[in-house]
């Protein structure tokens, strides 16, 4: 380990994000031609549009049950379709995915069980999927808290030789914070293969993303850690799965880790309890319709005949179905275990928590 | 004139009347500005005082505090809000190695004046790290007080006076009593920071309670003394500093107590509550200061929160477990301690 | 075959062992590389292991405890070092929001075996953030082994096991023993990790210690001996959870007891154990659980170290105040309990 | 508040920092000739060259006091004189330094009283000097975590309306906390006049600055917060005076903060207790060695005929006096006040400390 007297002086900086990001389909659903990402092809652009059309639905379904007061509350998707669907199908099967609360959609994606991904919300447990099944990590609540995770799992993967990545989605405002800056940089000085997707929805609640950075965009973050930054439309689904895919392929491939950021727009509240009359203008909500991501891919695909009115009845029913299957399974009773609360603090039930789990059945007169 | 008033809107009287009163408060954090808060405790502040003297910060909590006590070194007086209480442990190196500190550091030409508002506690049906009660861990650290109010009036008052300390202040809000009112008329003063009252005067037992359990508390004295057992409350309303001779005397006075409190039994704030009062009253007690609490697990899910949250019943077997000389009947004991 | 080991060389076989025997076992912090950290406990673990094993990472303690995280979840066993006491607080978010409740959160499905080595405690006139013991915040945050070995045999047992644990381990090290030497064979293995030792038997009194204070406490029952006090110590090694067992025992057959820890009194371990032995013993007690501790104050600068440290004179003075039926004489008391 | 849909993207991107440090003069003592900062006349070059000659003597004297165990510890300043001298004579008297525990030749040279300045170090208490005064926070040992007090402060100074800017001074390895990130952005977003220096000296005690950061230079991370960011020599008190001069008078102007890299070398163990030999080659000290800042500006003032072998030793006189004094004043006994424990942890003593404080003077038969 001999550091060169000019260490880091050496390391070459990568390219300059983009001011303006960088579209694949614009948002009246044409191909911009643009050469910075290779376009997905047609079948994969197809799904892309299934997924959003389906996943959708989900959100909707879900914020249904969150009126209804079935879900604790539900933070949506709407608007966020391109990224969440775009990231969930550019990941690999090894790869690993670390989505936030607002993530629900991507993990529908990634295949799931849709109540498992509401478990949560729900309120019965704190996570309802088994991690290691589908490679996604309990959805995470404590802003950019599981970014450094990514970056010590991917790390953990990278070391056993498995050919696997770690895509990290975050919010603008979780960039702020201490530890997407610790994991940046733990990701960059070890090259880890993780791939930082953040969803720049404008909002973090009620705070615009202008009160957030001062940088011209959050993709720039990425040059002080000598990684990639990468500004794309985050509407546009072919892009952010252009973006992520590539940026997930290098990362596997030892290239180490990149930041992208996606721009798009919370169409919805920040949750089902939360007004944003209070802080936005709706103006904007009618300014982002027009560029709403699924719409934009069913133009382009309609355009290019890749699919007609029964290809998306298709997509709609099978949107129908699952929430269908959501509702009916949510109104089933609620399978609840006290006595959980005991089994997995520790792995074997300590003396002390034997006695409050036995002093709380005799309390409860159950288990 | 009296008139009902709930804790939030109390909190956000106090945070108002504290703008208007002194140009050097300013109030801060994470939708605090036009949203007023998510619970809406900061509430028409930046319409009224402008964006310079309340406003949203980048998401960061430790920034938020952190720059908070560099306002507070020039001279303002900062009060930051911490949205929910887990989401002020990133902040934790802050309280504790500067926060509470800074004054001794430069042994006292240093005086941070500054509030960090916390929201804690459960019962309001959050999902994971929504109710969570870090009290113990702040209340172990010298130099900040820890203040907690339990009632509308209280929460005014013992806010401004947070605002006027020129000590650093961690002011729990007891989350799920936002919404609790009381008649009362604003501006008040009740008795000062580092006071406990006593809620309810009794005879028998000492139950200690302080922020959300305190209404709880209130509720168990009643239910016992439907079963003839008198029952003193004391609202401690200041964790740190701790008032021994309020609670002392009382416990004193009645021979048994019992604290309560949200958080973790094991390490919690009820331990140091318990073991004081031991020491300081061990001659006196006819049992052991007992102690009911949450259970020693992670905050558990929102269905699953009434299985950790002290309620009336697990108050009350408490009581069953003082030690009482005879057995309780439905009329009272058949011989009360003086 | 016996030999001389101080405790910091017992670590460092320990972690030597540890990354012979399981590949799974990386090494890694601030300057536990090439440097062998700043108390040599990873003396030579790069030189033999390699970079891949023992390795220093960036600066950032949240970093190194997130990183760990996500190793343990794809099945390392990652033993990460704080390198003072205080600079484990900006992990402190990611210690409790997610070392401490992964296992619970996700039902069992994810474990997080990993250690966080924590270098605490006074003694060794460091300046300011140098001394810090801060077992109560994580021995109140359920989902966390504390433990704190006291002397090279312990100190190679306990964090074999720490390693070898499927839970998480805060893993304090006292760190003015680093020195203290012990004749021992290694490896060796001593009691389990939630075990309490009996480190000296004894008749009137347990003093009840870990970590730095158990020499301290072994020196004051010496000096009570020698007055004529015949006091049992009790090495409790395992913070959290806590034996009960062990400790309760002791206790009972003494009829009073002494908690001695350098921290902080308000709020501090200390109380957890008078409060729960308080609740298990109380009518074995003669006297209140007492507690000789830190005072309430942030850990004063080197030169004045002596008057917050718990020594040998403060732990006599407890024991005077256990309140004996008799005046203690030179030769023992007149009327010894049993 | 009418948040931009575009919002950030508007932002202008400022230049990107050198890969190589800027500097005024070279390692042999001539003048670069270079543009990009304005330099400073010779009375200026002149006082930075006494300052670093006091402030190394005074580091030497600090040094040897740690080696007798008259301090508790010394971590040495000998090399960074340039950036810490540099520094210390930018600042205009209305602003404020946040100084760590590496920047007692700082402190010296903003006029603390040099035994006040290592109170911390002798272990009579955690900070010697009146903040006030001299408007130096006292010396930070939590790496980074008075970043965010520096901006906390310039801004409420803004707010005030004086014209006063903050200095924070770093290391690189401080760099990768969480709380530099904050800081940074902080800053960034709210236009504080804050001035970062980063003092590069290439290694956090044992760990190269290679293993801190991927990135081309330090100074790069500016550019993810919107903020310039400069790299300059840090071995030449004339780059980094004007650096630090000139980012400090935009700050007060209104123009928001600056991150400045000064790229030097710590040419002493991290502490006195501290052994390099374990993890670095003697020849970077040798390559260091060869730029020394000292010996850099003399060379320079001498072939310039601003001073010659009086001045020199007048400057040398100068130190050695002030040497003496800490000496001399640090011999004498310690004025140690324990009952200081209790009275400075609230603004007035509770009734448990003034039990505790009874308690132990009982136990201390004194006060
Ligand atoms: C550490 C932390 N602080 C505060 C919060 C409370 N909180 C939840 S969501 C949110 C806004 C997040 O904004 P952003 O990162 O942009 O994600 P988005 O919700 O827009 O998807 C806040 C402040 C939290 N979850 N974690
Ligand atoms: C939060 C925190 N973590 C760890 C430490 C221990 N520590 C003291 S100095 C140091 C290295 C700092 O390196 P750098 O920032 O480059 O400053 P330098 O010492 O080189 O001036 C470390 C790890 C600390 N003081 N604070
Ligand atoms: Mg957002
Ligand atoms: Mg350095």
């Amino acid at each position: 380990m001999k550091p060169s007297r000019t260490a880091h002086a050496t390391a070459q900086a990568p390219p300059l994000p983009s001011a303006e990001p960088i579209a694949l389909v614009d948002r009246t659903g044409r191909r911009t031609g643009q050469s910075a990402l290779a376009g997905p092809d047609q079948d994969v652009l197809t799904e892309l549009l299934r997924g959003m059309v389906v996943g959708r639905r989900f959100d909707r379904q879900a914020g249904a049950l969150a009126r209804q007061g079935r879900l604790a509350v539900y933070p949506s998707s709407r608007g966020q379709e391109a990224c969440q669907v775009g990231a969930a199908l550019a990941l690999g099967g090894r790869d690993w995915l670390f989505p936030t609360y607002r993530d629900s959609v991507a993990l529908v994606t990634r295949g799931v069980d849709p109540v498992e991904v509401l478990t949560l919300l729900r309120g019965n447990w704190h996570s309802g999927y088994d991690p290691h099944r589908h490679r996604c990590a309990p959805q995470c609540t404590p802003l950019a808290t599981s970014a450094p995770h990514a970056v010590g799992l991917a790390w953990a993967a990278r070391r056993a030789g498995e050919e696997a990545a770690a895509l990290v989605l975050m919010g603008d405002g979780a960039t702020s914070e201490g530890d997407a800056h610790e994991a940046f940089n733990f990701a960059a000085v070890w090259r880890a293969p993780v791939v930082f997707l953040v969803q720049n929805n404008q909002w973090a609640i009620s705070v615009p993303v202008h009160k957030q950075s001062a940088a011209p965009t959050l993709a720039h973050k990425a040059v002080g850690y000598g990684m990639p930054g990468l500004h794309v439309d985050g509407n546009d689904a072919a892009a952010v799965y252009a973006a992520v895919g590539g940026a997930l392929q290098a990362a596997r491939a030892g290239a180490g880790p990149a930041l992208i950021e996606a721009r798009t727009y919370r169409m919805d509240p920040h949750t089902n309890s939360d007004d944003p009359g209070r802080y936005r203008d709706p103006a904007d909500d009618r300014y982002w319709a027009e560029r709403d991501p699924v719409d934009r891919l069913e133009a382009l695909l309609r355009a290019e005949g890749a699919v007609d009115d029964a290809a998306m009845e298709r997509f709609a029913a099978e949107g129908e179905r699952l929430a269908a299957r959501v509702r009916e399974r949510m109104a089933a009773e609620d399978d609840l275990s006290p006595g959980d609360l005991f089994e997995h603090v520790y792995a074997s039930v300590p003396e002390h928590l034997r006695r409050q789990r036995e002093d709380l059945s005799a309390a409860f007169g159950e288990d | 004139m009296a008139e009902s008033t709930t804790l939030g809107k109390a909190l956000n009287r106090a945070l108002h009347d504290a703008l208007a009163e002194d140009p050097s408060v300013v109030v801060y954090g994470e939708d605090v500005g036009p949203l007023g808060g998510v619970f809406r405790v900061t509430d028409g502040l930046t319409a009224e005082f402008g964006e310079d003297r309340c406003f949203d910060s980048p998401l960061a909590e430790s920034g938020i505090v952190g720059t908070a006590v560099g306002m507070a070194m020039y001279g303002l007086r900062p009060v930051v809000e911490m949205q929910f209480d887990a989401f002020g442990l990133p902040a934790f190196e802050q309280v504790v190695s500067h926060v509470a500190k800074m004054r001794n550091r430069t042994r006292g030409r240093l005086e941070l004046p500054m509030v960090i508002r916390v929201p804690y506690g459960g019962g309001i049906g959050g999902v994971e790290h929504h109710s969570d009660s870090s009290e113990a861990y702040y209340t172990h650290t010298p130099g900040l007080r820890v203040v907690t109010p339990a009632t509308p009036s209280d929460g005014y008052s013992l806010l401004r006076e947070a605002i006027g300390s020129p000590d650093p202040v961690v002011f729990l809000e007891p989350k799920r009593r936002y919404w609790a009112a009381e008649e009362t008329a604003l501006p008040v003063r009740t008795e000062p920071m580092d006071r406990a009252v006593v809620r309810r005067a009794g005879r028998d037992a000492t139950l200690i309670a302080y922020g959300p359990m305190t209404a709880t508390a209130l509720e168990a004295a009643d239910a016992a003394a439907g079963e003839g057992l008198s029952v003193e409350v004391v609202d401690l309303r200041t964790l740190s500093p701790f008032d021994d001779a309020t609670v002392a005397a009382s416990v004193r006075r009645t021979g048994r107590a019992v604290v309560v409190h949200e958080a973790s039994a094991f390490g919690g704030y009820g331990a140091e509550v318990a073991a004081r009062l031991t020491e300081q009253c061990f001659h006196h007690l006819e049992a052991p200061v007992l102690r009911v609490c949450g259970l020693d697990v992670p905050y558990p899910p929102p269905k699953l929160e009434e299985y950790h949250l002290p309620g009336v019943d697990r108050i009350l077997d408490a009581f069953d477990r003082l030690q009482w000389e005879r057995e309780w009947t439905s009329t009272g004991p058949a011989e009360v301690r003086g």
